[in-house]
């Protein structure tokens, strides 16, 4: 029998927003599937593509980067920078031959947590179905 | 089929002396082979290195720091700095290492029966040297005088101190014309004794080339000017001895990079009598 | 040893014979050619001219388990080739086969390295007398022979319509035995031609250099800027040694990827600054001067002090292939003129 | 190109202004090669040529070694570098003169209109014997090649780089001297690339595993390139490791993501990587693809404008969002 697949995804959260969102999910009982691993950074502007591409390398099938909304970065303009980087990124995965859909973007304010477990549910949904990345198994 | 070279054994960490508290972190480790085989087969001579490691991190070419005559353990004293070496720091007392060699030549003690040593060393460098300290210390009635000559950047770089100031006060080493030199390159409050960088102290000190050995490791710059110095005192070329060191991975002459000239310092060195050393055209 | 007539149009059914052997031969691959393991014979390239690498990766990996770490950090070796079938290098040119020799020494002394000999052991190597030099071939130069069978067990000649088969060594006959269907003897005609070819062969090396003295000028110039003007067009990238038959430099390095931990060997190249960097960050060989230096130092010094040849098989890949032109031969004639 | 007009150029620079060394272009002992020279006074610029076979580009030796270049010359007390430079270039040098803060007045640009280079595997290819190459010339699509003792007429589309086949900016955009009339420009064009995008996920992922599982990671590619020029480059890190050393599909990859990423916004399109390359990897398809990407998208193009913010410094609130959450 085919084991049920489970997908592994990583999650990079910004300090201010998105982890505080995530929290919020928690306390406020909001379920979420529970393939989501987060990693808490300062912002997503801090994020480097490379970060994305090793999660994949080291066995993530999915990974989602979520900041605050556009206006509200912290550190004023660290989202905006991070969006550039992520669609370039995107763009770059898929002429490689990988689905952009496994790297996922979202705006998660620390007052939304009913957001967030709904974009992890619709993500991991979305992992669910383009199924295992292979292509960094060697 | 011969054995693996590269097949590292398990050694379980006895004891860690935390050596300095200055910019580089020193620590000294005492390890015990666990196969009791290859520990009998582990016979190291002063002078020679070997492979220390942990499973999953990588390896570093380290020297080993205790005297043959110790039997009890080996010593490895490790300054953090890269990946392997920063790992090693974060082990305690009852973890397990891994080790393989002894690799290297060592230093020509036949040759230097009844004669003075003298150890020149500066920070780390002194190492190496300790392993023929605690040999000459053991088997006194091999040698002639031993004159410990070592200094680093300030008190808190100083290894093996409490060893060092011990050697230095006892009556019983003084009667045995073993002496220590110890100095520091910036003054510090309480320190009574030399302040100034190795080489200046090994001149003020004017040790006689007469019947003597000098042995000197430390910093690339540091061994240049203490073998200037030498000379300048009279010691000829095949009185000098150095260890050098170098980038290792393999430690067994194969993977190249540690070569000066054309001699491999893992297996060919570290030991170069200075009589060999300035024929090879890059020095390190 | 023994000498066959191998029909050229019967050369698939003559691999295809060595059921016995895992066969590696030239292939084309995104237009290079390159060695690798044939399942069909028909793969197989006998286009000895554009190789851009040599077959050395066939016995020495580009990246290679020394050790596989279990779930506690126990280090256990990998299996081996142990018990594996043997194989056949098809199509090697003579120089990249005195390459394997130049490697044995490194590999074989003091420390004999497994992982090395054990593939090398179970490999046999089957040549060709390369009739159409590359322009930058200087072969000649170094104690080679576009014809010669040194390092080689079987060696075949191309007459136009056959091959030439000489076994070379005892390992050669035992391949020439499991293909003896598909062998026949050759006239005696032909054996004065496949001759005639070999006494010709050293001709049509056009690059030469006489590298009588070179070690002693080496030495004796070691420190003289003319290294810095010579190194003045490198780049540090690690083509020259990556494709050299004679590099044998590597890195030992500790990875963990998905559970899996194994410390590897992989090839690394003395143009790089990270090779000889230490911890502390002080590197003995700093700039592109040294590291070009101490490469040349190592072909046509070291490697005479330690194993008595240069370690340079003359297969000019370091000078077709470099991006900017630094051309060895080239420079070892300035050397040489110091 | 006229050589008489190069050297006569390049000797006035040196006449006129503080020149340490001319980077330029040399003939190489063997068939179709070019070398990179460093011409360091006056009279050595007679060495100086250049011709369609010039296609490396000259830049990096810049930034190799952390600038040793333009540290100087002690000897003759110069202290500015000339550098004959193409339409690629001159992009390169204006990253370079944004990004690494070398003074624009130390560097004295000799501009060529470029009509394109030949590439050397193409051409060697097709005279693999060729020992001594006298003269390559273009006119109306053809070179007129002389080598030997032969003269020979061939298309230009059969030897032309393939980079430079869809070059936009054949003209230097920054210059202290231009050696030629400017030539007229195609426009950018990115046909193949679509080629490639219309292809299914999986066969393009094919098409890279049979590319990258050839990658001899000799880091070609990097040192070439103009743009690589970080003294810690984060391919080569141990600690953290974003790459490991292993050559493999995997690891290769996750190299050439990084590499082509980090050339985003940046790459300058001199095709060195590409040209350079000891297998033949088509590494311009991966930085032309995001040249194109961001050329439509964010209207910015690497290298074409002295006073540009860097692409990823620089954002528009109305940036595509529609892929966001």
């Amino acid at each position: 029998m085919l084991k049920k697949f489970d997908p592994n995804i990583m999650a990079f959260l910004c300090n201010w927003c998105s982890y505080a969102g995530a929290d919020l999910t928690g306390t406020s009982h909001f379920h979420y599937p529970p393939n989501l691993k987060a990693i808490r950074v300062m912002c997503t502007g801090r994020i480097n593509p490379l970060m994305v591409a090793a999660a994949f390398r080291h066995g993530a099938d999915g990974v989602l980067i979520s900041g605050c909304h556009p206006g509200e970065c912290h550190y004023m303009e660290g989202n905006y920078l991070a969006r550039r980087k992520i669609f370039v990124f995107r763009n770059l995965l898929e002429f490689v031959g990988i689905n952009p859909e496994r790297l996922q973007m979202s705006w998660v304010s620390a007052s939304e947590g009913k957001k967030f477990s709904n974009v992890v549910k619709e993500i991991t949904e979305k992992i669910k179905k383009l199924g295992p990345l292979t292509t960094f198994d060697e | 089929m011969t054995e693996n070279p590269y097949l590292p054994r398990r050694a379980k960490i006895e004891s860690i002396k935390q050596e300095t508290t200055g910019e580089r972190i020193i620590k000294t480790f005492a390890v015990v082979i666990e196969d009791q085989a290859y520990r009998e087969r582990f016979q190291h001579k002063p002078g020679q290195c070997a492979m220390l490691g942990i499973n999953g991190v990588g390896e570093s070419m380290i020297s080993i720091a205790s005297s043959p005559t110790n039997k009890e353990f080996l010593n490895f004293s490790v300054m953090k700095l890269g990946k392997v070496t920063s790992a090693i720091h974060e082990l305690e007392a009852g973890d397990l290492i891994t080790i393989r060699g002894p690799y290297g030549n060592n230093f020509p003690l036949d040759e230097w029966y009844q004669k003075n040593i003298i150890t020149i060393g500066g920070g780390i460098g002194q190492a190496p040297l300790r392993s023929i300290i605690q040999y000459v210390l053991d088997k006194k009635g091999e040698f002639g005088g031993l004159d410990i000559i070592y200094g680093a950047r300030t008190t808190a770089d100083l290894c093996y101190r409490e060893d060092h100031f011990q050697t230095e006060q006892s009556v019983f080493w003084q009667r045995r014309n073993v002496r220590v030199h110890l100095s520091i390159d910036v003054p510090e409050a309480g320190w009574d004794r030399f302040v100034g960088v190795v080489p200046d102290n090994l001149l003020r000190l004017k040790p006689s080339p007469e019947n003597a050995i000098a042995i000197t490791c430390g910093p690339p710059v540091m061994i240049k000017f203490v073998i200037k110095n030498l000379l300048a005192l009279g010691f000829k070329d095949e009185q000098i001895y150095t260890t050098l060191e170098n980038r290792m991975k393999c430690g067994i002459g194969k993977c190249g990079r540690c070569n000066v000239g054309s001699f491999y310092v893992c297996k060919d060195g570290p030991v170069f009598s200075y009589a060999r050393l300035k024929n090879l055209p890059e020095k390190g | 040893m023994e000498h066959f007539l191998l029909e050229k149009n019967r050369l698939n059914e003559f691999l295809s014979a060595l059921r016995n052997y895992e066969v590696f031969a030239p292939v084309r691959k995104v237009g290079l050619t390159v060695f690798e393991l044939i399942t069909n014979p028909k793969e197989a390239m006998l286009d000895l001219k554009n190789q851009p690498q040599s077959p050395k990766r066939v016995i020495f990996p580009q990246s290679e388990i020394l050790l596989v770490f279990d779930k506690n950090n126990a280090a256990k070796e990998p299996k081996g080739r142990v018990g594996q079938k043997p194989q056949v290098v098809f199509g090697v040119r003579p120089c990249d086969a005195r390459g394997f020799h130049m490697l044995d020494p490194v590999f074989e002394r003091e420390y004999p390295d497994p992982y090395y000999l054990q593939k090398r052991q179970s490999t046999l190597l089957v040549g060709f007398h390369c009739s159409e030099p590359y322009p930058n071939c200087f072969c000649t130069s170094v104690g080679g022979n576009p014809s010669s069978p040194e390092g080689l067990d079987i060696l075949l000649t191309d007459l136009g319509e056959q091959y030439f088969l000489e076994v070379i060594t005892s390992k050669g006959e035992q391949v020439a035995k499991e293909g003896a269907a598909v062998l026949s003897s050759p006239t005696s005609q032909q054996q004065t031609e496949k001759e005639k070819l070999s006494g010709m062969a050293p001709q049509k090396i056009r690059r030469t250099i006489d590298t009588e003295g070179i070690a002693s000028k080496i030495e004796k110039h070691f420190d003289h800027s003319l290294w810095r003007e010579l190194s003045g067009k490198c780049i540090s990238c690690g083509i020259c040694t990556y494709t050299c038959p004679t590099c044998h430099c590597f890195d030992i390095q500790d990875e963990r990827v998905r559970g899996r931990a194994n410390r590897l060997r992989i090839w690394d190249s003395c143009m790089f600054p990270e090779y000889t960097l230490h911890a502390s960050g002080h590197n003995p060989r700093p700039t592109r001067t040294e590291r070009l230096k101490n490469r040349m130092y190592h072909k046509f010094k070291q490697n005479i002090d330690l194993y008595g040849v240069p370690g340079c098989v003359g297969c000019g890949r370091c000078i077709t292939l470099c991006p900017e032109n630094v051309d060895l031969v080239a420079n070892l004639k300035v050397i040489k003129n110091l | 190109m006229d050589k008489e007009k190069l050297v006569n150029e390049a000797k006035a620079v040196f006449s006129r202004e503080d020149v340490a060394c001319l980077i330029g272009y040399g003939k190489d002992s063997i068939g179709f090669r070019v070398s990179p020279i460093f011409i360091r006074t006056r009279d050595e610029a007679d060495q100086l040529f250049f011709s369609p076979l010039c296609s490396l580009s000259l830049v990096n030796y810049l930034t190799l070694e952390k600038g040793v270049l333009l540290e100087g010359n002690k000897e003759t007390g110069g202290e500015k570098i000339a550098i004959v430079a193409r339409g690629c270039d001159s992009r390169a040098l204006i990253q370079l003169f944004a990004e690494r803060g070398i003074p624009r007045e130390q560097v004295v640009i000799l501009g060529v209109p470029c009509r394109g280079t030949i590439d050397l595997k193409k051409i060697e290819g097709k005279f693999p014997d060729a020992r001594n190459c006298t003269e390559v010339t273009e006119a109306e699509g053809m070179y007129y090649i002389r080598f030997d003792n032969e003269s020979h007429e061939v298309p230009k589309e059969e030897l032309l780089a393939d980079h430079c086949k869809h070059c936009a900016f054949p003209n230097p955009l920054v210059y202290d001297v231009l050696l030629e009339d400017l030539v007229d420009s195609k426009g950018a064009a990115y046909s193949d690339i679509e080629e490639m995008e219309k292809m299914a996920l999986e066969e393009r992922h094919e098409y890279w595993k049979d590319k990258f599982a050839r990658c001899l990671r000799c880091y070609a590619c990097r040192n070439a390139c103009p743009l690589c020029y970080c003294d810690d480059c984060i391919l080569e890190r141990v600690s953290p490791q974003w790459v490991n050393r292993s050559v493999n599909l995997s690891e290769n990859l996750m190299f050439h993501l990084a590499r082509s990423y980090h050339l985003a916004g940046r790459c300058a399109g001199c095709g060195e990587c590409e040209r350079v390359c000891p297998v033949n990897l088509p590494l311009m398809l991966l930085n032309r693809k995001l040249e194109k990407d961001i050329k439509n998208i964010f209207e910015y193009t690497a290298g074409s404008n002295l006073d540009d913010k860097p692409l990823f410094a620089s954002f528009n609130p109305k940036d595509p969002n529609d892929f966001i959450f």
